[in-house]
């Protein structure tokens, strides 16, 4: 298992080079001046070229590159010009505001996805598969914004049953007390059930926005593979040996179709955690997405390049917990590594 | 022997498959039967309904499958009639299945060990703890090494000869009176291939226990089978006893396919082809004869209704045109 | 801590348990305490310190609040009721009295005994002239808004001795008293900064950047950059009246059409920001929302060409626009109207010295037609019309009913958005032929604003390149005028060339529109425009 | 010819949401066709005077804070969404299937290269990237498509590469070289039909994918000019007039693009069964 480990995070090294390298280039590529834009309202032209010097930004590409490795080598992702805080510190302040909303939608899309899936797969062409097959379709052509708007708008607005679109937690509650920084994990652990539930209702909407969106995928595929699972040979070996339906469905097909499906679902994490942007800015979530769409905004380089460098790192953890998750799933996997 | 009821007695059994593109008239007027202790032999070319007609014997047809007519009765069952729950019931228990590529016929990511028990644990009222003791005898019995070890394997780590003996252990866990075994050696090489055929003759020998061999080859149902049943294109064409069979087929089907087997010591040039193709069971008017067009003795009478085959164990012939029995061989 | 306490204990708790989860925090929104303030705005400060590189605007506010300076301006009242500040008249805040030099050459400044450091150090020459120092020697704003009141060079800021502080003057400037006034001479705590300076950083900017080293009237409990800032009140504060919040969370809501909804909803107090529209309407429909407006000083919306290349040099072309820009349409559809008319005058003939003032521009499209047909372009051309993003829920509508306005004229104009970040650095190029744009300074004086719009030095909001000799002359002179009398011409004479030469075509003086509950009570305009929680209270 | 006609036919018939979804296509390629001379209104022009107007007969849709008929621009703007997703699509698939053909097929370095290009693309937040593509490159309707193109370039990759991988070793494709065909005539006569069924289902999804994206970009104020209209422009400047009660600037449009992407993605479906071999009985 280790080794596994070790094998599959030496082999993600390539990725994560290009990531940089690709990260660097392409922030080095956009049009705006930081140095203008951060110069302040009254510049001259001389103060602007003062600032550019002291940002490095004189340098050629060459030279800005070589300051940017030595400095990640040494643990400094460099300060946000537009927040003054160093990059570091916010992206772990605020990582934790993002997965937990990514692992709150990924639950909700998982939980109404995957028996959608089953139930349209037993039974295909069937009333259930339509309907599996319209929800799913529908859910995927929901533009996030449009939907995190309209849900807002119905259910704060309107309805008056969701708390205000106002970050992780109103105001009116003292965020627990930090473990994990993920506030339905804090406030457990800290046995806040109230502040719980206030996280729980702040969460709600966006998480809904978001697995709306991803619903179809994890649908899409259970139903795929549960199909082909259920035309397999050794499926129908267990009817044939008259094991009982549930059995069938659940021990065998399921566990097997259920492969696939945990692949799909790494894909779709990634897909989450890069899609948030807009759902957080909706909710004012205060996570790493938002930071990204507001730092690309400014030009600010060095939030940008450690957004994406913590995605990169973040899709290699992913992808070796997926592996993980497969091994245990499958015994093939585990026993010939 | 002779004088008892069949175990298992089809008649006149015909199915279709409703697709997207048309009905597949898949069997027609099948009749069938094998009795207790007996080997039985459905031969024919791949397509010719013996897969269908097993599967839809235990009631695991493809969805698209409908029951046109017939009778298909298992001791006191009428298997056509009977309800999920009483198939399920008798499938495993009462009729076991095995199947060609073990490899894929068994649960890749379950222990094998675990899928015979599933298998005890839902048809024999085995306790929790004797359920593991009784999947290794499962596994001893038929001669697998060191089943105590095995019991834990995933199939991926068995060899392909080494899972059909698992399928087999399964399929007899408990006992069952009919062991249908389709095609169970195809994709083994021959040393196993007679290691399983002999474990299958052997187990049903120990337990008494009938075995419809579904094959579509020749030689080796003449191996191993009391009598076979010929189909071709889901019609049963001839039925008889091996001997009688290879002495005398009297269908011209039956005897192409006996042609086209190889002996021993023939070579390939002396292998004749069957002409032509199986006809598109998708038509709506298929022939009365489904062999008439690739036949060279048809006539005009053939489009009468074919006659109706002869009750086993009589030798069995349904064509107008049967060939004589002196001469063929 | 408390408020947990009582949620968890007691029926209520018990009850919100029962209830559904989406329901309770519906219902402790309700009770919010009189001393707590809940703002939303677009965005929060990135830095807790004015001197700072790239401070943006919501952190003056958190200068103006955590910090003091050693005077601030007195407040009028206007005849509608609303207050805004008086930068006639100036009032001790750490110093309690000051006295100009009789040779008119320097200012003496007493300090307040009591007065002391959120830490309890209390406040001394020492740190003033620190503080000054600092502002004038770290570059980049705070320094530019030094020099403005000719404040430039450390010797001028003198320790008389621990309460006494002596500002030289190196020449006669209307706006040096005022300059001392404004966010950038906040006072810090010298000797704790110190603490934190490094040899790179002898100012210890790092530190206060998220750190307040001062001793006004709030401190600041948490910040989280984008997300909120929260302010508790400093109870020791003895430089003015105690404010009467005690709590002010001020949170980031990107989204405006949820900001307008927290508002009507009642779960926040207050915003600064949303579209004039909204604004509008929310004015309008009364219920427990109020609006105050005010305009805001020194600031015109404005259409501006580039007068450094064709066709734009042709003040006929430039004139023609004017001509055909739909003043109405914009007023109505992209500002709702709130903003007042820049435009309509009798004619170009300026008889005051109000500021701002219309143009005797109107739409006439024949006149425009007209107008182009002299210039030689009857046909037309094509041209690219530009606009800030940041500003877009006003800058776009406009650009848009421009950009129709203009093809009525033959003038086919292409839009372009520059996203926010961009904006200053196109500015500086100066090659953007026509934008949309907005333009304010602090210091409430027409001069001020033309020199840095309308004088050939050519400075970055000069954003049509205009140069003429003859304007320049007369923006000198308005600022060092020896008497009224002149001052008052030059101001005309400016006014009149600059209108009709149109390098800019004024549109309109937007307003300062404040949001709140109507139990919100003492806001007041800044001319900084950010918000003061010192005054307001909640009734 | 004739067989996979009467198979659409069939397919069609029994899948009567394929069959809406078709004639709804049909529309919006109608509407992207011949929009400009279906359109009631300009969708250009101002009038101040009938701004904000609710849904009515005269604008059936409503019109927007400049009076523009919303009816007119949302029709008007089928075109440019439509030409976006398919221009898109059209784009990463070719490149797409090219650079997986030829990672599969012939292996080694080709594979190596492409496959790492392919992970780099896929480590980055898709939508994030093409934030960053359309940033940097420039702001223009051809820029959204590059970089739409680009972030889908990884699914079309991987789909002909692991197909080339599995076919380059398969009995006919072994067959055909035996018979003197070329590595490029075995990868466009053999191997290319046998990986189109997997890649339809990748269209299918990224059609909708494409235009989403396009609208999100739109949405935060990159890519297309104002007063050009576009979907997802159009939510954007309605979305502030939600909570004023002017519900109908944003939902029009929004409703729209959910209907194309919609239309699209149960399309796809329908285009999988009628094309994908396995699903023929």
């Amino acid at each position: 298992m280790i080794r596994i480990v070790a094998l599959r995070l030496v082999g993600a090294l390539p990725n994560l080079a290009g990531v940089v390298v690709v990260t660097f280039l392409l922030t080095r590529a956009l049009p705006g001046d930081p140095a203008a834009f951060f110069a302040g309202a009254a510049a001259s032209a001389e103060a602007v070229e003062q600032i550019r010097e002291k940002l490095g930004l004189n340098r050629n590409l060459v030279e800005q590159f070589g300051l940017y490795l030595r400095d990640l080598a040494r643990g400094d992702f460099g300060q946000s010009l537009s927040t003054g805080q160093p990059v570091l510190t916010e992206l772990v302040s605020r990582l934790p505001a993002s997965l937990e909303l990514t692992f709150c939608a990924l639950v909700f899309a998982t939980v109404v996805a995957l028996p959608l899936g089953v139930a349209a797969a037993r039974r295909p062409g069937s009333w259930i598969d339509h309907l599996c097959r319209l929800v799913t379709t529908a859910g995927v052509s929901l533009p996030t914004f449009f939907t995190g708007l309209l849900l807002a708008y119905v259910f704060y607005f309107l309805l008056g049953v969701a708390p205000s679109p106002l970050g992780r937690l109103d105001p009116v509650f003292t965020p627990p007390p930090p473990v994990t920084r993920m506030y339905l994990i804090d406030s457990l652990l800290a046995g806040e059930g109230t502040v719980f539930r206030a996280c729980l209702a702040q969460i709600a909407l966006p998480a809904v926005t978001m697995g709306l969106f991803v619903l179809a995928p994890l649908a899409r595929m259970t139903r795929a593979s549960m199909l082909g699972v259920l035309s397999s040979d050794f499926i129908r070996t267990a009817r044939a040996a008259g094991l009982a339906s549930p059995t069938v469905l659940y021990t065998y097909a399921f566990r097997n179709a259920l492969l696939p499906v945990v692949t799909t679902l790494g894909m779709v994490f990634s897909f989450l955690l890069g899609s948030n942007v807009l759902v957080e800015k909706v909710f004012a979530w205060p996570g790493i997405g938002s930071y990204a769409i507001e730092s690309l905004t400014a030009s600010d380089y060095a939030p940008i390049q450690g957004f994406v460098l913590a995605m990169g790192v973040l899709y290699v953890l992913l992808n070796l917990a997926i592996d993980l998750l497969y091994g245990l799933i499958d015994p093939r996997v585990r026993l010939e590594a | 022997m002779n004088d008892a009821p069949p175990l298992l007695s089809v008649e006149g059994f015909g199915l279709e498959f409703r697709t997207r593109s048309g009905t597949v008239h898949a069997l027609d007027g099948v009749d069938l039967a094998v009795r207790k202790g007996e080997t039985v032999g459905l031969v024919g070319e791949s397509g010719s309904g013996k897969s269908v007609l097993s599967f839809a014997l235990l009631g695991i047809s493809d969805r698209a499958a409908r029951v046109t007519g017939g009778r298909a009765a298992f001791g006191g069952l009428e298997l056509t009639r009977a309800s999920e729950a009483d198939l399920e019931a008798v499938r495993g228990r009462e009729i076991a299945m095995i199947f060609q590529n073990p490899r894929t016929a068994l649960n890749p990511i379950r222990r094998v060990g675990a899928q015979i028990e599933d298998v005890l644990r839902r048809h024999t009222t085995a306790r929790a703890a004797e359920l593991r003791e009784r999947a290794i005898a499962a596994l001893r019995e038929v001669n697998i090494p060191d089943p105590e070890r095995r019991h834990a394997a995933y199939p991926f780590e068995l060899s392909g000869g080494m899972c059909q003996r698992v399928m087999i252990a399964l399929a007899l866990a408990c006992r069952p009176a009919l062991l249908i075994a389709d095609e169970p050696t195809t994709g083994l090489d021959v040393t196993t291939q007679a290691a399983i055929m002999d474990l299958i003759a052997a187990r049903a020998r120990a337990t008494g226990m009938a075995t419809l061999f579904i094959t579509h080859d020749l030689a080796l149902a003449a191996e191993h089978c009391d009598r076979i049943v010929v189909m071709h294109a889901g019609h049963v064409v001839e039925a008889a006893p091996t001997a009688a069979l290879f002495a005398g087929p009297r269908h011209p089907y039956t005897a192409q396919l006996i042609r086209a087997t190889p002996a021993a010591e023939s070579t390939i040039d002396a292998l004749a082809a069957i002409p032509g193709n199986l006809p598109d069971l998708r038509r709506a008017d298929l022939p009365a004869c489904r062999f008439r067009a690739r036949c060279a003795r048809a006539s005009a009478r053939c489009d009468a209704p074919l006659p109706r085959l002869a009750p086993p164990p009589a030798h069995a012939v349904a064509c107008w045109h049967p060939l004589d029995e002196a001469r063929c061989a | 801590m408390k408020r947990r306490h009582f949620l968890q204990s007691g029926a209520f708790g018990a009850a919100a348990a029962a209830v559904p989860a989406l329901w309770t925090a519906e219902a402790f929104a309700q009770a919010r305490p009189r001393d707590v303030l809940v703002v939303a705005n677009e965005f929060g400060p990135n830095s807790l310190d004015i001197h700072t590189v790239g401070a943006n605007r919501p952190s003056y506010s958190v200068s103006w609040m955590c910090y003091d300076r050693l005077m601030t301006f007195g407040r009028k009242k206007l005849p509608d009721g609303q207050v805004m500040y008086d930068y006639t008249r100036l009032e001790p805040e750490l110093a309690e009295s000051w006295k100009i030099a009789p040779d008119g050459n320097s200012v003496t400044f007493r300090l307040r005994k009591d007065a002391k450091f959120h830490d309890g150090t209390p406040v001394t020459a020492k740190d003033v002239k620190w503080s000054f120092d600092r502002a004038v020697t770290v570059g980049g704003f705070p320094t530019f808004q030094m020099k403005a009141g000719s404040l430039e060079d450390p010797k001028q800021f003198v320790v008389v001795d621990d309460l006494t502080f002596r500002v030289d003057f190196v020449r006669r400037d209307k706006m040096t008293m005022m300059d001392m006034a404004v966010p950038v001479p906040s006072i810090f705590n010298a000797e704790l900064v110190k603490k934190h300076a490094t040899p790179q950083d002898p100012w210890g900017l790092n530190w206060t950047k998220s750190n307040i080293a001062g001793g006004g009237a709030f401190k600041v409990e948490s910040w989280k950059p984008g997300q909120e800032i929260i302010y508790v009140r400093n109870d020791d504060w003895k430089n003015g009246p105690l404010p009467a919040l005690k709590r002010v969370i001020q949170r980031d809501v990107p989204n405006a059409g949820n900001r307008r909804a927290l508002l009507v909803k009642g779960d926040i107090d207050m915003t600064y920001s949303l579209p004039p529209k909204d604004f509008s309407e929310v004015a309008k429909e009364g219920g427990n929302v109020k609006v105050s407006s005010m305009p805001i000083e020194n600031s015109i919306w404005y259409l501006g060409m580039l007068t450094s290349k064709p066709p734009f040099n042709n003040p006929k072309v430039r004139q023609a626009v004017a001509h055909a820009v739909p003043y109405d349409k914009l007023h109505a559809s992209a500002l709702y109207g709130r903003g007042a008319k820049m435009y309509g005058a009798a004619s170009n003939d300026v008889r005051t010295t109000a500021w701002p003032q219309p143009t005797g521009y109107r739409t006439d499209i024949a006149k425009a037609k007209a107008l182009l047909k002299e210039a030689g372009f009857e046909n037309g051309f094509e041209t690219t019309l530009s606009f800030d993003l940041g500003n877009g829920t006003i800058s776009e509508p406009m650009a848009i009913l421009i950009q129709e306005s203009l093809a009525a004229i033959g003038i086919k104009a292409t839009i372009n958005k520059v996203p926010g970040a961009n904006w200053r650095a196109q500015l500086l190029k100066k090659d953007m032929p026509m934008i949309v744009n907005r333009f304010g300074g602090w210091l409430n004086y027409p001069e001020y604003f033309f020199f840095w719009c309308y004088h050939s030095q050519d400075a970055v909001f000069n954003t049509m390149s205009y140069k003429n000799p003859a304007l320049d002359k007369m923006i000198m002179n308005a600022k060092f005028a020896e008497s009224r009398a002149i001052y008052d011409g030059e101001v005309k004479a400016m006014l009149k060339l600059a209108y009709e030469e149109v390098p800019r075509v004024p549109l309109f003086q937007p307003l300062m529109d404040v949001a709140m509950q109507k139990n919100v009570q003492g806001y007041m305009y800044w001319f900084h425009l950010e918000p003061d929680y010192r005054q307001i209270s909640k009734s | 010819m004739r067989a996979a006609l009467r198979h659409a036919r069939y397919v069609l018939s029994d899948n009567p949401v394929t069959l809406a979804a078709f004639v709804l296509f049909s529309g919006f390629v109608v509407l992207a066709v011949a929009g400009p001379w279906l359109a009631p209104y300009d969708p250009l022009a101002t009038d101040t005077a009938r701004a904000m107007q609710a849904p009515s007969l005269a604008h059936w849709f409503g019109t927007d804070a400049l009076g523009r008929d919303i009816l007119s621009r949302i029709v008007v703007a089928t075109r440019l969404d439509f030409g976006i997703a398919v221009s898109a699509v059209a784009l990463s698939f070719a490149l797409g299937i090219a650079l997986g053909l030829a990672a599969g097929f012939f292996g080694g370095w080709w594979d190596r290269v492409i496959l790492r290009l392919a992970d780099t693309i896929m480590a980055f937040p898709l939508f994030v990237l093409a934030m960053g593509i359309v940033a940097a490159l420039g702001n223009s309707v051809a820029n959204i498509v590059y970089a739409t193109a680009i972030i889908n370039l990884p699914f079309y990759i991987r789909v002909a590469r692991a197909e080339a991988g599995v076919l380059r070793n398969a009995g006919f494709v072994e067959a055909a070289r035996l018979s003197g065909n070329g590595d490029w005539r075995i990868l466009s006569h053999h191997v290319f039909p046998n990986i189109l069924p997997p890649a339809m289902v990748q269209v299918s999804l990224n059609m909708g994918w494409a235009i989403l994206n396009a609208a999100g970009l739109s949405f935060i104020g990159l890519g297309v000019r104002p007063p050009t209209p576009e979907w997802g422009i159009m939510v954007a400047e309605g979305a502030t007039y939600i909570i004023s009660g002017e519900w109908w600037v944003a939902f029009f449009p929004g409703a729209v693009l959910m209907l194309a992407v919609f239309c699209f993605n149960l399309l796809g479906d329908g285009l999988r069964d009628i094309i994908d071999p396995r699903r023929r009985t």
